[in-house]
């Protein structure tokens, strides 16, 4: 009975997660967000017998795609609301028109 | 306010369609039929993995032999990536001068305290051997090349980012990239040439969970560990290296 | 070494592999490899069509498991036909191209021409594979490719461009993930044949589910309305052999498994309707908007997206005749919208601006490539002693054996906006005022110039001798009817 | 392990809603992120929820009551009866490398973009018509 409750908690969490992920207004926290949608999700193919996915997403989820996404934050900006102040309209050329 | 509309109404939509698909899709429910007279490819797999390919994990076996070609194809699809990720981040190196920040280091760095570096130095090799170890051992275990090559990229992104100075040797990794992708095509045309059939394994196989069996698969299995390690470590090295822009 | 269907996909990715290394040896390594390698997909096609003509269809098994369970490649004359035209198309893009990019340095080269050598490969992988799994993997090298490609030239409207179009493609491969998975589930399989062969089976409800992300996620790949806002920014941004390869490569990839999914995999009646009133509005919508452009590669694109449309809706009338039109209009418009990106993006080149404006009086600078724009202008509008004619033609006689008035009068009033906008732009080459200006600076190499003469040729010839290339399509349109054929062929070896 | 399989066998209905429900919550969510996020970042990072949701739906749908991974260890050679379907969890290892290649392509993208714009706003990056 307590695996199912640990199934149950796991599957609570891994929505809170994504929710948290795309609410969260510091980029940084939504993809740690993200980060733990990958984990949650790497013990629940483990659960349903898929270890292989299981370390494929281990690897690839939680490890590389957060840190790719941290170095676009990094290169980019961390809030999400911040915009850009200076006319964005002022590079616009003939050409494109 | 009528795209928030729109878009609502598209989600519940799919939600909908979803949930009421899946419900006449029950979990749990044996749809590969019997193992003995195959009706679907699952059956198939499972019966022909163990029994003329001798790999224990069928998962390999499917991945890197049934659809082996599946398998070249994502591969490709890693290298596209990566390529197209330089391509989207090169510059000329005219910019580059214009900037005149070429020789200066503005990549990405932990707090460089010596218990960082120390670490990493000791969990590098450790790292790298794991990753090797699972993709010499992905038709006996689980895990294979990608995670293998998955989490030997993880070790050269720890280095990078805990050490300033280190750099991936290029010429080393541009010939490893090269030569892995080669190899595993390599190994199809030798297929093709000997048997009639691209990717196709030799006769040879060995015995069911030794090391070495399985024919090709093992070898296959490598250069994609190795090809997946290069490509992922490409990419991280150059998202990794990406000068900020001039505040 | 006998010549097999997977020389296709092996002979471009060892190639790609190889550039890297092969730079390092001879700088232009990067520019002439990816010529090879596409001369001789060429050189497949020929010899595979005359072994198909000969021994029937092809359908080569991998890895050494026989059809349904391993992956197979099957070349009927129908995937023969066009993986033909799109080897040789490539081909002749990568001609063009082949000095066009004289001005990129080292680095670049070798991604360009890596990326779009693995484009067409891609599209001949889509089209030769009997697997759809497979398939989803040869979307996703040509959308990978392509992502890149759009945004290759780094400027803020190409990054823009690639983008969204990489956004509208991770949409498409969810979806087609979502069809796969659950026609796997209701079928145990993954190859084509076997998928057709057990669709009567699968529950209505399902098959219907399934078809429609099905139809979202390959409408994207084909440009479907209201699917293909990403095409005429991804059209407009890329360099320019690229465009060339949208229209007459990628989009025939995406048409051509879209029909597959639709006319082999499904049995589902009515999709047939929904493709023709899709096609329909598509292609009313398009050349609608292509009238407003005022940036000319815009234009083109959007009269692609047309011409997809009646490709689209002559598919779904359905007969063997209008299934012969469609083929024949995508081969036309292959060669057609090739022939006139690579003349109009001679004209961006020299006049460093995209607008339709700039082209007054161009043709006293530029007159071979003036000639060849106002030659595929008419083409296209389907004048008749040109290659499009025919296509139209077909297409209208077989709507009217069908008795479809209002796609007869829908697709005449079509060619009346055709007709406006592209003589709008030939009018201004020749007629109007030119403006003041130095002689052409780039001129075409001969190269380009060889390429596009020899797109032209096949316009006039074809639309002179039809017959030359007819029976190929007829042939192609009786493989594409005949199912059960594909079916027990493919099946066969099983049992 | 053992305890696993008969729990999930005697619950198979709760398991049933909590996988699917998980699932396709998560492909919900990643398709709101993608059509109603304003950042691109969120945007990328909705695409990858909502990948990650078609692939759990993909192990989901190969799992079988009582089975166990498709590995034939030694000592259980004969245990093909009572293994899960390997091919969902074999095209679901090739949909992750792929999808963190479209991600990794986003974001170089999306890097691009703040270049020329200093924004990563979609509001403002209307060059093009979205």
């Amino acid at each position: 009975m307590a695996i199912l409750i640990f199934l149950i908690v796991m599957a609570i969490i891994l929505i809170a997660a994504a929710i948290y992920s795309i609410m969260q207004k510091d980029l940084l926290f939504a993809v740690l967000g993200t980060g733990v949608v990958s984990l949650v999700l790497s013990i629940f193919f483990y659960m349903l017998q898929a270890p292989d996915v299981a370390i494929t997403e281990a690897a690839i989820g939680i490890a590389l795609t957060t840190i790719i996404f941290i170095i676009t934050i990094r290169n980019t900006t961390r809030d999400e609301n911040k915009y850009n102040d200076d006319h964005i309209n002022k590079f616009k050329t003939k050409k494109d028109a | 306010m009528l795209k928030k509309l729109i878009v609502f109404l598209l989600i519940a939509t799919l939600g909908y369609t979803l949930a009421v698909t899946l419900s006449s899709i029950p979990i749990g429910k044996n749809r590969i039929g019997s193992i003995e007279n195959p009706e679907t490819v699952a059956a198939y797999y499972l019966d022909k993995s163990p029994n003329d390919l001798k790999v224990a994990n069928t998962i390999t076996a499917v991945v890197v032999n049934f659809r082996g070609f599946d398998t070249l194809g994502e591969v490709s699809v890693l290298f596209l990536a990566a390529t197209g990720l330089a391509s989207i981040l090169y510059r000329k190196e005219e910019e580059e001068e214009e900037e005149n920040i070429r020789h200066i280091s503005h990549r990405l760095n932990l707090p460089s305290s010596s218990l960082v570096q120390t670490g990493a130095k000791i969990l590098f090799p450790l790292i790298i051997v794991l990753g090797i170890y699972v993709f010499i051992h992905g038709h006996l275990t689980p895990g294979g090349g990608f995670q293998g090559g998955a989490i030997i990229a993880t070790g050269f992104l720890l280095m990078l980012v805990s050490y300033k100075g280190f750099e991936t040797n290029h010429k080393v990794m541009v010939w490893l990239e090269s030569l892995a992708g080669l190899g595993f095509v390599g190994v199809g045309v030798f297929g093709l040439v000997k048997y009639g059939s691209f990717l196709q394994n030799t006769g040879w196989t060995g015995n069911l969970n030794d090391l070495i069996s399985g024919g090709l698969i093992p070898l296959i299995y490598i250069f994609v560990g190795i090809k997946v390690a290069t490509e992922l470590t490409n990419i991280l090295d150059i998202l990794l290296n990406i000068k900020p822009r001039k505040k | 070494m006998v010549i097999t269907p997977v020389h296709y996909i092996v002979a471009p990715l060892i190639a790609a592999f190889a550039i890297p290394l092969l730079t390092k040896i001879h700088k232009d390594a990067a520019r002439i490899v990816p010529g090879i390698v596409l001369f001789y997909n060429v050189v497949i096609s020929f010899f595979l069509m005359n072994h198909i003509a000969e021994h029937g269809m092809i359908s080569e098994t991998l890895a050494g498991w026989e059809a349904p369970w391993g992956i197979n490649l099957v070349v009927t004359p129908f995937t023969g036909f066009l993986a033909t035209m799109v080897s040789i198309l490539g081909f002749i893009i990568w001609l063009y191209g082949y000095r066009f990019k004289r001005t990129l340095k080292g680095g670049e080269v070798k991604f360009y021409e890596i990326l779009q050598m693995m484009m067409i490969a891609g599209s001949i992988g889509i089209i030769i594979t009997g697997d759809i799994f497979n398939m989803f993997v040869f979307i996703e090298i040509v959308g990978i490719s392509a992502f890149s490609l759009t945004a290759f030239y780094r400027s803020r409207d190409g990054a823009e461009a690639g983008f969204k179009y990489l956004l509208i493609g991770g949409f498409a491969s969810a979806f087609l993930l979502l069809g796969i998975l659950i026609i796997y589930t209701q079928t145990g399989t993954l190859n084509m044949a076997q998928i057709a062969e057990r669709m009567p089976e699968v529950p209505q409800q399902m098959k219907i589910i399934a078809l429609v992300f099905f139809l979202v996620a390959l409408g994207i790949e084909a440009e479907m309305f209201p699917l293909n806002g990403w095409a005429p920014d991804a059209y407009s941004q890329a360099p320019s052999p690229t465009s060339a390869t949208f229209a007459a490569v990628v989009s025939v990839a995406g048409v051509y498994a879209l029909i597959r999914v639709v006319f082999t995999m499904f049995d589902v009646e009515g999709v047939n309707n929904y493709l023709m009133v899709m096609g329909f509005v598509t292609m009313l919508i398009a050349e609608i908007a292509a009238i407003s452009q005022k940036n000319l590669k815009r234009m083109l694109a959007y009269s692609s997206i047309g011409q997809v449309g009646l490709i689209l809706i002559s598919f779904g009338i359905g007969s063997n005749l209008a299934v012969f039109g469609a083929l024949f209009l995508m081969l036309n418009h292959s060669v057609i919208k090739s022939l006139l990106f690579m003349a109009g993006s001679y004209f961006i080149y020299n006049t460093d601006d995209k607008r339709i404006t700039a082209l007054n009086g161009i043709h006293k600078k530029l007159p071979i490539v003036s000639f060849f724009f106002a030659l595929g202008s008419l083409a296209i509008i389907g004048f008749p002693p040109f290659s499009g004619f025919w296509s139209k033609f077909y297409i209208l006689i077989s709507a009217a054996n069908e008795k479809y008035i209002f796609l007869i009068i829908g697709i005449l009033l079509v060619t009346i906006i055709e007709l406006t906008y592209y003589l709008r732009v030939v009018g201004r080459i020749y007629f109007a005022k030119e403006e003041e200006g130095e002689p052409a600076s780039h001129r075409p190499s001969i190269n380009a110039l060889v390429a596009m003469s020899s797109l032209a040729l096949f316009i006039i010839v074809i639309g002179v001798y039809p017959d030359l290339i007819m029976p190929h399509i007829q042939n192609a349109a009786d493989a594409l009817l005949d199912k059960t054929n594909y079916i027990q062929q493919i099946l066969s070896v099983k049992n | 392990m053992m305890d696993f399989q008969t729990l999930f066998e005697q619950n198979i209905e709760i398991i049933t809603i909590a996988v699917y429900g998980t699932a396709i919550a998560l492909i919900v969510i990643g398709l709101y992120a993608v059509l109603m996020k304003k950042h691109l970042v969120k945007i990328v990072i909705g695409l990858s929820i909502m990948d990650a949701g078609i692939h759990l739906l993909f192990v989901a749908v190969g799992y079988i009551s009582g089975g166990t991974a498709p590995i034939f260890s030694p000592g259980s050679e004969n245990a093909a009866t009572t293994m899960v379907d390997p091919v969902p969890q074999a095209l679901v290892l090739t949909a992750i490398v792929i999808g963190f290649a479209v991600t990794a392509l986003a974001l170089s993208l999306v890097i691009r973009l703040y270049k020329h714009h200093h924004t990563a706003n979609i509001d403002q990056l209307n060059s093009l018509k979205w």
